[in-house]
């Protein structure tokens, strides 16, 4: 089956230099295992380190010990300690990451910010806002907003732009820092098929949530952090299953 | 060395330098500085250019051989002061042998190029063709039409190498002055771009 | 042979001391070297004013041997009093034969004009140079256009060209057109007509530059190109003499200078360079109309 | 045809001498004698030496009478000339202490040690028109000679004077020397082209050539506040100093070769904002020239200082400026060139000009056009 | 699937895709550039930087601007510079630029003689041709970049010119598209940039930077001084440009917002030195260094 990512020893620890250079450890000695088109979840307590854990490997967090292989066509890369350059590249052609908020900037428009996803992985310049709006639509993003800025838009409608933008392109790793916080249950419905839309497509996923039934749905596998760590099968893949035969 | 005295400051010189200005507006044109048949020391053709260019106002240097004769020439009879080759305003070298240092001559600043070094280069003969015992310089670029050619005998061809490193980066460079044991002078200013068999 | 007779007694022959002259060659063959390129020289005072062509002077009298003929020519002609002037100290310190045939001459110093008959090989040109820095017009710091050289950074007169083709439709500079030479330094042909900027392309003889006030000397050596500067859709263009002759040779192929008539108020034209006119004339004279065969300028006349 | 081509240029400059020379005399006066302007004309003498760049008074004298007066005209005469002479050498460096003054005035302190020295000045004369003067005859001239002694404490009696930047020195007011001259062999202005960024050394002995009213103008244009340096007369002296050169075959030794008549002017100025490093010091700026021309050496050092101001953008800071505009030979060569015949860049300005009208003529036609078919 | 329609990637151009992933030799690679103003003494560097408090040698009183900066910046990238005024963050482009002379350092432009050359060290003509053919360079004030007594047209042509481009009409044409592009109404090309508003002379600056299509252009508090609403304006045009041109930047700027907004990777300068390096997103969100996390706490 092999392996997509594999992360070893990952700790964070933050140094509060303004406050006398106290020391915070946001995780320590995380481990696990990404398969290819798999869906994992990270679950804990706040404060226990799981939007720290895809900082890291986003490179939004510099670790402070770990490593983490990311597998892609030209070669394996520890994503932990990678020049920024490679970074930059996988961001722009391989790994998407979905933040907590939404941010971006003012007066680009909704289509242009999703759009930007798919220039950056080569669509033509031509087909890339088609996509974008076809993402929009599934996303049930109003087409009277897609010329606007998302910044005018609700948390809702901003969290699902996040959503578009990351997987704009069809990523090969995502990682999603809860994907359908604030959203309705509707708008829940709908994120969550993309994912599995992702999925189906070759996408494999860590994602962070508190929403216990999303997680639920989705995950193949989950990892627990207040469980010092420990991973057992999610039943996303009968959620999946389910909603194919539907 | 030589008679001075037979060197009329007024007029000689003014005839030695229209044409050492005719050479260096025609690079590869070659003219007597001194009557073929005056038979005058081999060093004669040196010491004109030297007297006709060199005066308290300017300095020099002088590398290889017979450097201390011409260094008390010049410091005595035209005032000049000696100074590292580095410096000088003129630098007389002897051309049979390979002189490296001409690679560290003063190139002159892009403000002021033409403080860029004078080089009176001593050689063995001049002539406006292939010289049967040296080396065949091809020159083109302004003064000359189209390609001139120049045959240089007792120049060795490391100096022309290095010549047109100290040339490489217009308008910093040196301009040469080429003169020949029987009494021949040919210019090589820095715009010509050069080349050799 | 220079007539002794004429030479004023005590002083230096060609007036100034050896030390300046040494100097003065000493710049000069450097101005050669680097072609375009204004080498700074300390100019002496002469005898006449500076701004009256002391630059030149000085180059001439640096040059002038026994054996030289000089010509001496201001506007075109050997008899202004301009070129009287400057032919009469060249006389008195030195004796040496002048002439008003261009053909004749070794060394011809001239003020605003280029002579129309070709000049050959061994002939040098002086021009005599009131401001030798073609980038004044842009910048009046010395240091600025100093540097402005160095980098080969022309581009702010390109400017003002562009924009006086955005204002005017065309280029406004009427005389002293700025030229590049050999592909490197810009540089300014002395108030020349541009009628005359051709003839310094690719010229057999050997072009010297002095401005004395100003303290530079420059040259054009033999076969170097002179290129006005120019654009693509705006090309250089000559004086335009369209359907204008000499009213004394006929000549259709030289600059003219136009006249009125005291009595009438006509307009005419006549040759501004006068002893070409007069050798043209002369030809006509003896030979009848056709003789005179069209010397000058076939390159930049008529274009 | 009619038309003669300009001929006679010859004769018309030989005529044009001879009037010259008649509007001179046609009066019928005797003719003024080159030693009656040498003494009389004492301060014109000194103008034309100093810008001439020649310590020749005799020759200055005959210039001036050559000039009429006029001393533009007659420094460039004299500068001419000296074109002609050889360089036999150079002086010794010549320390104005030596100076045997004839006047002496500080304006810094009330009572300077050797005290003021009004000497031969007019500061305090009462500028009235005295018509005498037009009466003046030999009589009265070896009367007034019979009466007058010169006095203990003045005229040509010679005196050395310690100096008032000394003072200040000692006390540490005031910016140490320089170990050395600025560049290590001091520059010959006359026989090196003026580059830029100029040695003071050069700077200096420009203005020294410059016409005075040319550096007055300037320094007072710093004086008004375009690049005011506030400055404060330390001391300005008139008198004789010696000039030596080296010795031909005894290396070290020199010759006295005679002495000239100088003035000099130190103003004192503003403390020196560049050197912070240092407790804060008056700075310095010096003039000199030749004879005796007060304005001349006084604007000099005030212009001197004026352009030590690092990054000042008044023309009077601008050392460029100043340089190049104030050579009264240059300037007045410039001036009178507009004289001469301009006809071929003149033609070739009208061929630009018909064109230009042409094109305008053309596009208003066409202009024209379309508003018919409109 | 209901509502989704995206198209198979296997049926997707991607005829125009770049290999992302090496991103080969650097644009730009800067070794230990320094600049000191002033006499300068042995102990000009080591008495000096984020230790010691201070860019100004407490032996002779030399400044400091810059000190052992090096980077790496790829085609197609921006990288920012950020730190508070004084920090060297200007010097350092203005270096780059042949603005300033270098004390010491190197720098090699991947695409002058194929890199192999320290443009630092090259002569002024090199430098001039440098930046007329390779470079083009954003000042804060307009004036710095502009000549405001000539007019727009003539500004972007003054580049173009220098570059050696000598056709008016297609000069023309190019300023046009410029002015276009960087939204100057076209009926302004023949009018001074004096009369213009900031955002607008701004605006020209950089069409006039833009002019000649340099691969690597800087930008120095291209912003700073400008109306808020000017200033979206203007960063908009520069990202617009970006994505459109592929240029690679170095801009600088004391504002955070203005880093976040334009710059993928970041430089943190604080008395001469780069206290810290790294992807924006990462200075910004995990900042390493005191001066770095005491500059991102007072953004946000």
């Amino acid at each position: 089956m092999g392996e997509l990512l594999r992360v070893t020893g990952l700790t964070k620890v933050f140094k509060l230099h303004l406050l006398g250079g106290r020391e915070v450890v946001a995780c320590r000695d995380i481990e696990f295992v990404l398969r290819p088109g798999e869906i994992l979840g990270i679950q804990g307590p706040s404060g226990a380190g799981k939007s720290t854990i895809l900082k890291c490997l986003y490179r939004t967090c510099l670790a402070t010990a770990g490593q983490a292989w990311h597998r892609s066509p030209d070669g394996s890369v520890d994503l932990l300690q990678a020049p920024a350059q490679t970074i930059l590249a996988l961001r722009r052609s391989e790994i998407g990451y979905v933040s907590q908020f939404l941010r971006v900037v003012p007066r680009v428009s909704a289509l242009q910010v999703v759009a930007e996803g798919f220039l950056c992985k080569g669509w033509r310049e031509s087909r890339a806002p088609q996509e974008a709006a076809r993402l929009l639509e599934h996303l049930k993003i109003p087409a009277d907003l897609w010329e606007a800025s998302p910044c005018t838009f609700s948390g809702g409608e901003q969290q699902r732009v996040n959503v578009a933008r990351a997987s704009a392109g069809w990523p090969r790793l995502l990682l999603m820092d809860e994907p359908t916080a604030s959203l309705d249950q509707e708008s829940k419905r709908t994120v969550q098929e993309l994912i599995l839309e992702l999925k189906r497509r070759g996408t494999s996923i860590v994602v962070v949530s508190h929403d216990r039934h999303t997680f639920n749905q989705i995950t193949d596998r989950v990892l627990h952090l207040n469980r010092g760590a420990e991973v057992r099968a999610g039943r996303g893949r009968e959620y999946a299953k389910a909603a194919a035969d539907h | 060395m030589l008679d001075v005295s037979r060197f009329d400051p007024v007029f000689d010189s003014q005839r030695v330098f229209r044409r050492i200005l005719g050479c260096m507006a025609r690079p590869g044109k070659v003219d007597f500085l001194v009557p073929e048949e005056s038979g005058f020391a081999p060093d004669r053709a040196v010491v004109v250019v030297a007297l006709t260019l060199l005066d308290e106002e300017t300095t020099f240097a002088a590398l290889g051989e017979g450097k201390d004769r011409l260094a008390r020439f010049c410091s005595l009879i035209a005032g000049s002061r000696m100074v590292p080759s580095g410096q000088a305003d003129f630098v007389f070298v002897s051309g049979a042998k390979a002189c490296p240092e001409i690679t560290d001559l003063c190139r002159g600043s892009l403000l002021f190029p033409d403080r860029g070094a004078t080089v009176v280069c001593r050689v063995a003969a001049l002539r406006s063709e292939t010289h049967e015992r040296g080396v065949r310089l091809r020159l083109r670029g302004p003064g000359v039409k189209g390609e001139a050619s120049l045959g240089v005998a007792g120049l060795a061809r490391e100096n022309l190498a290095y010549l047109r490193e100290a040339n490489n980066e217009f308008p910093l460079g040196v301009d040469t002055i080429l003169v020949s044991a029987d009494g021949r002078v040919a210019c090589i200013p820095r715009s010509a771009r050069m080349a050799w068999d | 042979m220079p007539d002794k007779q004429a030479v004023r007694p005590g002083y230096n022959f060609a007036f100034l001391d050896e030390q300046t002259k040494k100097e003065i060659r000493r710049r000069i063959l450097k101005a050669v070297a680097v072609p375009g390129y204004q080498v700074p020289f300390a100019s002496r005072e002469l005898p006449i004013a500076q701004g009256w062509g002391t630059g030149g002077l000085q180059l001439t009298l640096a040059l002038v041997g026994p054996g030289d003929v000089v010509k001496v020519i201001d506007q075109g002609s050997d008899d202004v009093v301009n070129a009287v002037n400057i032919r009469r100290l060249l006389l008195q310190t030195t004796g040496v034969k002048t002439t008003e045939d261009t053909g004749a001459a070794t060394l011809i110093q001239t003020r605003h004009r280029i002579p129309e008959e070709r000049l050959r090989e061994e002939q040098a040109l002086v021009f005599q140079v009131p401001y030798p820095e073609p980038l004044r017009r842009v910048e009046p710091s010395e240091v600025k256009t100093r540097e402005m050289h160095a980098e080969a950074d022309y581009s702010r007169l390109w400017v003002f060209l562009y924009e006086d083709i955005v204002r005017w439709r065309e280029i406004t500079i009427g005389a002293q057109y700025p030229v590049l030479v050999n592909g490197r330094y810009v540089m300014d042909p002395s108030p020349i007509p541009r009628w005359d900027i051709p003839k310094l392309h690719m010229a057999a003889n050997l072009n010297l530059f002095g401005a004395g006030r100003e303290k530079r000397i420059y040259a054009v050596p033999p076969y170097t190109r002179v290129e006005p500067l120019a654009f693509e859709d705006h090309q250089f263009r000559v004086e335009s003499f369209d359907g204008k002759h000499c009213a004394v040779c006929g000549s259709t192929a030289s600059f003219l200078d136009e006249l009125i008539d005291d009595h009438t108020g006509a307009r005419r034209h006549t040759c501004s360079d006068v002893a070409y006119c007069a050798k043209r004339h002369q030809l006509l004279s003896e030979n009848g109309p056709g003789a005179g065969r069209q010397t000058g300028n076939e390159t930049g006349g008529g274009a | 045809m009619g038309y003669v081509p300009v001929k006679g240029g010859r004769e018309a400059i030989e005529a044009a001498e001879d009037l010259v020379r008649y509007f001179r005399v046609r009066g019928g006066s005797a003719p003024l004698a080159a030693q009656q302007i040498q003494d009389q004309m004492r301060l014109a003498v000194d103008r034309v030496m100093g810008e001439g760049g020649l310590y020749a008074p005799f020759h200055a004298a005959v210039a001036l009478k050559q000039a009429e007066g006029d001393t533009v005209e007659a420094s460039f005469v004299l500068r001419a000339y000296r074109s002609t002479l050889p360089r036999m050498g150079y002086s010794t460096v010549t320390d104005t202490r030596e100076m045997t003054v004839i006047r002496r005035v500080s304006a810094a302190f009330k009572d300077v040690p050797g005290g003021q020295v009004l000497g031969p000045t007019r500061d305090y004369s009462l500028r009235l028109l005295n018509l005498e003067l037009a009466e003046e005859d030999s009589r009265q001239i070896e009367a007034f000679l019979a009466r007058y002694r010169p006095r203990p404490d003045g005229g040509e009696r010679p005196r050395s004077f310690p100096k008032v930047v000394d003072m200040l020195r000692a006390e540490g007011l005031l910016a140490e020397y320089a170990t050395k001259p600025e560049p290590d062999v001091i520059p010959d202005l006359t026989r090196q082209p003026l580059t830029f960024p100029a040695s003071r050394p050069v700077r200096l002995q420009s203005m020294a050539r410059s016409e005075t009213g040319g550096l007055m103008t300037l320094a007072y244009s710093s004086m008004r506040g375009y690049g005011n340096v506030h400055p404060t007369l330390g001391e300005l002296r008139v008198g004789y100093v010696p000039v030596s050169v080296p010795h031909r075959h005894r290396a070290g030794s020199t010759v006295a070769i005679g002495r000239v008549l100088v003035t000099e002017a130190e103003i004192i100025a503003r403390m020196d904002e560049t050197e912070a490093k240092t407790s804060p010091r008056f700075t310095l700026g010096y003039g000199l020239c030749f004879g005796h021309n007060e304005i001349k050496a006084i604007s000099t050092a005030v212009l001197d200082r004026t352009m030590q101001n690092a990054a000042g953008a008044a023309p009077a800071e601008d050392e460029e400026f100043v340089l190049y505009h104030a050579d009264g030979i240059e300037a007045s060569g410039f001036t009178a060139h507009w004289k001469l015949p301009h006809y071929v860049t003149f033609q070739s300005v009208l061929d630009r000009l018909r064109r230009m009208q042409d094109l305008a003529g053309e596009e208003k036609t066409q202009g024209e056009d379309t508003d018919d078919a409109g | 699937m209901d509502g989704l329609e995206i198209t198979d990637v296997s049926s997707c151009d991607l005829s125009g895709r770049q290999d992302h992933r090496v991103p080969g030799e650097p644009m730009l690679r800067v070794r230990g550039l320094t600049r000191i103003y002033g006499r300068e003494c042995p102990d000009c560097v080591p008495r000096t930087g984020p230790e010691a408090g201070s860019n100004i040698c407490p032996g002779c009183g030399s400044v400091v601007a810059c000190a052992g900066v090096s980077f790496d910046l790829y085609a197609g990238e921006i990288l920012g510079v950020v730190g508070e005024s004084g920090s060297g963050k200007s010097t350092l482009v203005q270096c780059l630029y042949f603005d300033s002379a270098v004390t010491a350092g190197e720098a090699y432009l991947r695409n002058y003689r194929e890199g192999a050359v320290n443009i630092l060290g090259s002569s002024a003509q090199e430098q001039r041709h440098i930046r007329h053919h390779l470079m083009g360079m954003v000042y804060q004030k307009p004036h710095q970049g502009l000549r405001l007594d000539c007019t727009a047209g003539g500004n972007i042509a003054e580049k173009l010119l220098a570059a050696e481009f000598f056709h008016v009409g297609r000069i023309r044409e190019r300023a046009s598209e410029l002015l276009l592009r960087t939204e100057v109404p076209l009926e302004r090309m023949d009018h001074l940039p004096r009369h213009f508003s900031g955002g607008m002379q701004q605006r020209v600056q950089i069409a006039k930077a833009l002019a000649n299509s340099p691969p690597l252009v800087f930008l120095d508090e291209v912003t700073t001084g400008l109306d808020v609403s000017v200033q979206a304006r203007v960063l908009d045009l520069i990202r617009h440009l970006h994505r459109e041109l592929g240029l690679a930047m170095v801009v600088v700027s004391h504002d955070l917002g203005v880093i976040r907004l334009l710059t993928d990777c970041t430089l943190v300068m604080k008395t001469g030195r780069v206290v810290e390096a790294g992807l924006t997103d990462q200075i910004l969100g995990d900042p390493q260094h005191p001066y770095t996390q005491l500059l991102v706490s007072s953004l946000l």
